[in-house]
């Protein structure tokens, strides 16, 4: 689904990173991992449009992406939660989602997409008046999951999804993607918290400074306690 | 107390056309955190335009209006693409000065084009025609200024909370990149709010010509100052803000006329950002702005 | 370590208390019946707490418990509604942020915030700043260089901080709040982004800040590990009361706090 | 022939371009050129109306060794101006500064064409009173000195003294004032109603004031300035039939059918020249004085060309028949035309040199 | 062993202040040599024409930098900078102006000042401590607002000093030119004053009230957090500045011998913050930069727009070129400096980045040579 090529990306004259190659397939969990500093983020960042490539190519359903912008990237089922959760701090809960289904039309469907989600957070339906900004960090993080779903996609990227929340909601979430892939969602996933990710995805990809250290299934990763400690820093493992 | 009641109808309809400009300039700001110093220049571009028109044999005052606003919107788009869409992400000053530039541009433009002298656009003299009101005499021009500019805001405010190009507009304020996550066509989200702002600009454009029948190259930047002055008075970015502040400018302006002491009269300006000063200083976030205690959160 | 051992670790590195005959009052940061409303809703309410000087107190709960508030109200970003705080005995009520900084509260927060247009060092200067020209009697100053050595940042302390990664940034964070020679840290999710071995550095790191300056630290997070790692006590907040305090494996064993913070199941409890 | 050059910081662009001489003072030299008795030497150049940059364009000229300066209308850069030159020996020469405070300053170089602003006054308050007015509100403001506040009180002055009266005064706060109804609703508050108001102002704040007073139902009468002295003026007024009859100014020349202006004027336009109304006519007035002053001095050294001006004269001018600096304070003592409307077109109404000065010294 | 340790530490602490003053004092030197080095060749080698241009440019320079001091450190923008210029300049002239010249320029001045004619220098240090003490008052007021509010109020204090400048005819002769002021400066005591002034901006900048101001700047609420006192910062900052730009205003008066307000309004205010923009508002050489950058700039435009000065020449066409340009100009600048053009370094700095990738890049050469 999500071809990426022999990918590199400098931010000036630094180089974060260098002739990366990736693929996700349709219907199955990836997870990106990799130490702070990895390019992770900047790889996401790529892959909508939001950074520009120092070389290489990245491939849609077999559509060549470099021409498109974000925003047509995303009407093309690609979304992207970011890092930093970025909700829109001056819209109420609801607002934000409502902008979450921004390429979709306005009707049932979309109603029920948001009942699904105050469901699935029923904080978020508490807070639903409130504006995006004044949440909490992990409602916030809550938010901007949400709004991702409303645009029905059918890659979600997520970068580091985990990040601020209660283990609790952890646990919600990490169930939720298994869910969502059961629905046919294609997902590629950032994440630090490798160790809990491997038990549920079908492959891993490795970076480290900017450099692809593994690439494959998840399983093998997860057993595989040099790699694990060298590029993850996963210490129990 | 008819001097004074015709003095308070004088000040509402200035008030109006501050109001008018003072929301264009606020729904730029509130998208793209741009305070476009060069909005007064669209009174210019209209009259300019009109005159252009009139000059080439175009009479009849509706054509000229449609035109007016047009060629407005038009500009407004240009600019937007030209000149401050590759200022988007930089700090707030940079933005200031760049509408500064495109302001001193549009200016020399219409002098080096038309004249350094005034022009005279006569052609929508006929909206000062007296009409009876309730006793009161007041122009159809003041009738228009009032009713126009309420219905564009309220036309304003909804398209802001029921649109999704507004809401965008709303969210684009603060993030940009993330609206453009979002799949909303940022140029287009930023296109919409110059075009809004640039409507907002030509009506208030066609009352101000109207009333005053001559264009020349700098009758921009005191409207566009006190348009500045009314968006802090009622709350920076907030658009019901925008419209009492211009209001309240308008009125406290022609009170100033009525009430200060002929010595003094040369301070009528002074007087006004005294008053706007100390009304900051007591309320900073303006007069509708709420104060919101964050915290360590953004909003 | 056991507790006795560092907190005389963190009696030696104190100039003030070694002079100070040790029956004197129990030098904490003292939290009472502390309540603050947004709204019609409580974010923290009636929350009273104790951190005491050389401890590493933990702060878990479930998103929007008001953990962050509390924090916010300690140091004055935020106003209390009622209750009080008091420092060693000082009353805090109605200080500001700046004040409540020069009278020895440090933090960090929840989403960084640095200077930009500043250098690192300029970070860590700002707040030392303040240390240089606040500083109580007694009270010590901590060297610039050397907090950024110990925060790894030595080398880099001429760039621009915003071009760091994410983990360095959070790190600057600390070092800064380190710089006002703080009586007490107050860490919002310190470890937030990190992976396990990174986190197992800043467990350290803020044991040997402990260790070495001697002040309380107050610490927000998510990652349970890290939690049991680094605290000596854990005090569970929930819709802003405290659930309950205790040892980390007692918190974290309680029925309570699995239900509604850590979950069942397959969650990861670490 | 023998040269005199002559340095020319105008105001081409900026607050003043709307009063600029350049053009005329081109046209002039171009015209003595080609009779060939003196040859002009004319540097002109921009200043933007910034007095710092006058001043420096003034310097750089008078190191070029020109003989008179022709400057700005602003007496901020024109006494500097005034002051340099001296030091060099050189005359200032202003095509329509009008201010007393340029003879308070103290220059004995300065030599201006246009005449000071209570002989305009006084030009105006004879024909407001022949035209009917016997009462008359003054429109005042601090925005230009003198010009807007010390000038329609010496027309009142004038004024009473022919037997009319002053109701009053409303104060304005500046230039750039595009609605006038609350200074309108005030005048129309009073109480009696005047015949008349006065005001010296610009344009297009004047005609933006008499347009709006029509349509506010007052055929009130409108006497001003030479701040008037614009095409646009009617037509920004709204048309002949608000300025017909009832609006009355002094300025600095009328180009009347086969006078000296008319002549100047159209010769110019055939050159390719704009004319922008009397103050094309002044800039040729400089450069005319200027040889007149060298011809009656038989040199062209401007101690003597100086000299030549405040003794000798009359000269010969293009806005009036003849202007003459013998008197003590060295102002120009011409004619003042004094202009109203017909058909939306400016008429002459008189033009006579005022008799009834109000003097502006203590 | 402990006390010891942060004996050492607070000596090494002492140090790096001295450290600092040094960096400071360094990046001073470099601002300094330039500006004075340009003066005086300038002074030495121009024509009275150049040296007028000079004199004006630099006068614009204490300015910028003045309006640098508060805008660039606390990051607001200020427009009512021209207000405390003229402050400046009226109180020198008020003061300085001979009596003789007074009885006709200000018969009925208050307080006595039509009798009162102080020594030039005596009335520059005087304009600048009234000025000073104007910015002390409006200061208090506005460090209470932050962004675009405090912005409306500087705006705010330009119209109110106008205003006054206008209207009081008794002590400031209203909007006529006040004449007669001593002109005892010349470029040479300009450019020492400039000297004077870069020294003292880059030295504030430095400094930790500086950085402390810079970083509330950017973070107001970390900043805080940090123990900043936001407010007093501020008002250090703006006083500074006014005296500064104050300072601009006096050496004007002094320069000129005749001022008048409509020199010190909206034109006046918008073009020096447009240098100070240009140049890269958050340093002091931005200042510089800018300064020279626009005025040679609208000095060439000027020449292209007419300085060939021959009888005859179509003049009309030309006119608004230069405003246009400059318009132009600043808008193309925008786009690709965001920044401005030394995007917040100073010179010293934008030096070392240079040499740094100079010696990288001439590394890499060798090592390419060595392959
Ligand atoms: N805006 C920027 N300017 C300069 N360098 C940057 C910028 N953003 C990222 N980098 C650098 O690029 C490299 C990759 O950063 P990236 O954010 O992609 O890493 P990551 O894997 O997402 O890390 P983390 O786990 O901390 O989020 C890092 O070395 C970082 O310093
Ligand atoms: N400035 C504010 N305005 C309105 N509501 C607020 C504000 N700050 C916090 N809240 C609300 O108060 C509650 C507590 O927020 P707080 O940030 O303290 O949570 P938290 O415990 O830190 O959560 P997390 O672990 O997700 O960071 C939340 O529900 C939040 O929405
Ligand atoms: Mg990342
Ligand atoms: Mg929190």
């Amino acid at each position: 689904m999500l071809e990426i090529e022999d990918v590199s990306i400098s931010y000036g004259p630094v180089s974060a990173v260098r002739h990366v190659s990736l693929t996700v397939e349709a219907g199955e969990i990836v997870a990106l991992l990799g130490p702070n500093g990895a390019g992770k983020t900047s790889l996401l960042s790529a892959a909508m449009g939001l950074r520009p490539l120092a070389g290489g190519r990245i491939r849609f359903k077999g559509e060549d992406l470099r021409r498109l912008d974000t925003e047509t990237r995303v009407r093309r089922g690609i979304t992207l939660t970011p890092e930093g959760r970025r909700v829109f701090a001056n819209l109420t809960v609801f607002e934000n989602l409502e902008l979450g289904a921004a390429t979709r039309r306005r009707g049932a469907a979309v109603q029920a997409d948001m009942e699904m989600c105050f469901t699935l957070f029923p904080i978020l339906a508490e807070r639903r008046g409130q504006t995006g900004g004044s949440l909490s960090g992990g409602e916030q993080q809550m938010l901007a999951i949400a709004r991702a779903l409303m645009s029905r996609p059918s890659l979600l990227m997520l970068d580091e999804p985990s990040l601020g929340l209660a283990p609790r909601i952890v646990g919600q979430i990490f169930r939720l993607i298994r869910d969502l892939r059961d629905r046919d969602l294609t997902i590629l996933l950032v994440e630090q918290n490798a160790h809990d990710v491997l038990r549920f995805a079908d492959r891993a990809y490795v970076l480290s400074t900017g450099e692809m250290r593994y690439g494959g299934p998840a399983a093998p990763l997860q057993n595989s306690g040099a790699l694990m400690q060298a590029y993850i820093g996963d210490a129990a493992a | 107390m008819d001097y004074l009641i015709e003095q308070a109808l004088n000040g509402f309809s200035i008030g109006a056309q501050y109001a008018l400009l003072a929301l264009g300039l606020a729904i730029v700001f509130s998208v793209m955190g741009l305070v476009n110093f060069a909005h007064g220049e669209f009174i210019g571009v209209a009259g300019y335009a009109m005159f252009a028109m009139a000059a080439m044999g175009m009479t009849d005052p509706w054509l000229l209006v449609v035109f007016g606003v047009v060629t407005v919107v038009l500009v407004a788009l240009v600019l937007e693409r030209v000149a401050f869409r590759s200022v988007r992400d930089a700090p707030p000053t940079t933005g200031l000065l760049t509408a500064f530039g495109v302001g001193i541009v549009l200016q020399n433009l219409f002098l080096l084009m038309v004249s350094p002298r005034p022009k005279a656009v006569p052609a929508l003299s006929v909206l000062n025609a007296p009409v009876d009101l309730a006793g009161f005499t007041v122009t159809i021009l003041q009738m228009l200024e009032v009713g126009v500019t309420a219905v564009a805001i309220g036309a304003l405010v909804w398209f802001l909370r029921a649109t999704r190009i507004g809401l965008a507009m709303r969210a684009a304020a603060l993030d940009f990149t993330t609206v453009r996550l979002m799949g909303m066509r940022a140029n287009r989200v930023i296109a919409a709010a110059f075009a809004i702002s640039g409507l907002l600009a030509s009506i208030a454009a066609i009352f101000f010509i109207a009333r005053r029948g001559a264009i020349d190259p700098f009758m921009g930047l005191l409207p566009v100052l006190k348009a500045f002055v009314a968006c802090v008075l009622g709350g920076f970015g907030s658009l019901p803000g925008a419209v009492v502040g211009g209001l309240l400018l308008g009125f406290v302006e022609v009170m100033l006329i009525v009430i200060l002491p002929d010595k003094l009269a040369g301070l009528r300006d002074a007087s006004v950002f005294l008053i706007v000063g100390a009304i900051l200083v007591f309320r900073p976030q303006g007069i509708l702005g709420r104060r919101v205690e964050l915290g360590d959160k953004t909003a | 370590m056991d507790k006795e051992a560092f907190r005389m670790t963190a009696l030696a590195a104190d100039i003030d208390l070694m002079t100070q005959p040790e029956p004197e009052p129990a030098r904490c940061l003292d939290i009472t019946d502390l309540s603050k409303r947004f709204g019609g809703v409580y974010a923290v309410r009636g929350v009273t707490l104790r951190c005491m000087a050389g401890e590493i107190l933990g702060l878990i709960g479930p998103n929007g418990a008001g953990k962050s508030t509390l924090i916010n109200l300690i140091t004055g970003t935020l106003s209390p509604d009622s209750g009080m705080v008091t420092l060693d005995g000082q009353p805090m009520t109605g200080l500001s942020a700046p004040q409540c900084a020069r009278a020895g509260v440090g933090r960090t927060f929840q989403n960084i915030r640095l200077f930009a247009h500043l250098t690192i060092r300029q970070n860590v200067e700002v707040a030392h700043t303040t240390a240089l020209r606040h500083r109580a009697a007694g009270r010590a100053l901590h060297d610039v260089d050397d907090l950024l050595g110990r925060m790894g940042l030595r080398g880099l302390a001429d760039r621009m901080a915003t071009t760091l990664p994410y983990g360095l940034q959070r790190r600057l964070e600390i070092a800064r709040a380190l710089a006002l020679a703080p009586g007490y840290l107050l860490l919002d999710e310190p470890a937030a982004g990190m992976n396990d071995v990174e986190s197992e550095h800043l467990v350290e790191l803020i044991r040997q800040i402990r260790n070495d300056f001697g002040c309380g630290v107050l610490v927000i997070e998510h990652d349970l590990r890290f939690i049991r790692r680094v605290c000596e006590r854990v005090a569970v907040l929930h819709m802003g009361e405290i659930l309950t305090i205790g040892g980390p494996d007692e918190v974290l064993s309680d029925p309570r706090v699995i239900e509604v913070y850590i979950g069942g199941g397959d969650e990861p409890a670490a | 022939a023998e040269t005199l050059k002559i340095g020319a910081p105008e105001s081409i662009s900026g607050d003043w371009a709307p009063y600029t001489a350049a053009h005329g003072l081109r046209c002039m030299a171009e015209l003595v050129n080609e009779a060939g008795e003196y040859r002009i030497e004319l540097l002109v150049k921009d200043s933007k109306s910034e007095p710092q940059l006058a001043i420096a364009l003034a310097q750089q000229m008078l190191d070029d060794e020109v003989i008179a300066i022709s400057g700005t209308p602003a007496s901020d850069s024109l006494i500097p101006i005034g002051q340099l030159a001296a030091e060099y020996g050189a005359i200032t020469f202003s095509a329509m500064n009008t201010q007393v405070e340029m003879f308070a300053a103290g220059l004995d170089n300065f030599v201006t064409v246009a005449v000071p602003d209570p002989h305009n006054a006084a030009a105006t308050a004879k024909v407001a009173y022949d035209q009917g007015a016997r009462s008359v509100v003054l429109f005042v403001s601090d925005v230009v000195g003198t010009w807007t506040r010390a000038l329609p009180g010496w027309f009142g002055e004038v004024f009473e003294r022919q037997g009319g009266k002053v109701l009053g005064s409303i104060e304005y706060p500046g230039f750039g004032i595009t609605d006038w109804s609350p200074f309108i609703s005030k005048l129309k508050a009073m109480d009696p109603a005047p015949d008349a108001i006065h005001i010296s102002s610009i344009n297009p704040d004047v005609g933006v004031l008499i347009r709006q007073l029509r349509a506010a139902g007052m055929s009130t009468m409108v006497l001003g300035s030479d701040g008037f002295d614009d095409v646009t003026l009617a037509s920004v007024a709204g048309g002949a039939a608000n300025v017909d009859g009832t609006v009355f100014f002094a300025a600095h020349g009328f180009p009347t059918e086969g006078g000296a202006l008319a002549a100047f004027q159209a010769d110019c336009a055939k050159r390719g020249y704009e004319i922008n109304g009397a103050f094309f006519g002044l800039g040729g007035d400089v450069i005319k004085l200027m040889v007149g002053a060298a011809r009656a001095a038989g040199s062209t050294d401007p101690k003597a060309m100086l000299e030549a001006i405040h003794t000798k004269g009359p000269f010969e001018i293009v806005t009036a028949p003849s202007v003459s600096y013998d008197n003590p304070w060295h102002y120009p003592i011409k004619e003042v035309p004094v202009m109203g409307f017909k058909d939306g077109k400016p008429i002459l109404i008189s033009s006579t040199i005022p008799a009834d000065v109000p003097h502006f010294k203590k | 062993m402990n006390t010891i340790v942060y004996g050492i530490r607070q000596r090494t602490a002492g140090l790096g202040l001295d450290e600092r003053l040094a960096g400071n004092l360094k990046g001073a030197a470099w601002l300094v040599v330039i500006a004075s080095a340009i003066g005086l060749a300038i002074l030495a080698f121009g024509s009275p024409f150049i040296i007028r241009l000079a004199a004006a440019a630099y006068i614009n320079l204490i300015a910028v930098v003045g309006l640098q001091i508060f805008m660039g450190n606390a990051n607001v923008v200020n427009i009512g900078h021209a207000g405390f210029m003229a402050l400046g300049a009226y109180f020198t002239a008020v003061f300085a102006t001979p009596v003789m010249i007074k009885a006709t320029l200000i018969p009925n001045a208050p307080f006595g000042l039509a009798g009162v004619e102080l020594a030039a220098i005596y009335a520059f240090i005087l304009s600048i401590a009234i000025t000073t003490l104007i910015g002390l008052i409006t200061g208090l007021v506005l460090v209470r607002l932050a962004g675009i509010a405090a912005t409306i109020l500087t705006i705010s204090i330009l119209v109110i000093v106008q205003g006054v400048l206008v209207t009081w005819t008794d002590l400031f002769r209203g909007a006529q030119a006040f004449f007669g002021i001593p002109k005892v400066v010349g470029l040479g005591g300009i450019i020492l004053a400039t000297a004077v002034v870069l020294v003292i901006a880059r030295l504030f900048k430095g400094s930790r009230a500086g950085v402390q101001l810079r970083a509330s700047a950017t973070d107001p609420v970390a900043a805080e957090a940090m123990g900043v006192d936001v407010r007093r910062l501020r008002l250090v900052a703006w006083v500074l500045g006014s005296a500064v730009v104050g300072c601009a205003g006096a050496l004007y008066a002094l320069y000129a011998g005749t001022i008048n307000a409509r020199a010190f309004y909206f034109h006046t205010a918008f073009l020096t913050l447009a240098m100070a923009i240009v140049g890269g508002m958050r340093s002091v050489t931005g200042a510089m930069v800018g300064v020279a950058l626009l005025t040679v700039l609208l000095e060439l435009i000027r020449i292209v727009e007419g300085g060939i000065t021959v009888l005859g020449i179509a003049f009309p066409e030309m006119l608004g070129l230069s405003g246009l340009m400059l318009g132009v100009v600043i808008v193309v600048v925008m786009c690709f400096r965001p920044d401005g053009f030394m995007g917040g370094y100073e010179v010293e700095e934008a030096v070392a980045a240079l040499r740094a990738r100079l010696s990288s890049r001439r590394g890499a050469a060798a090592e390419e040579g060595a392959r």
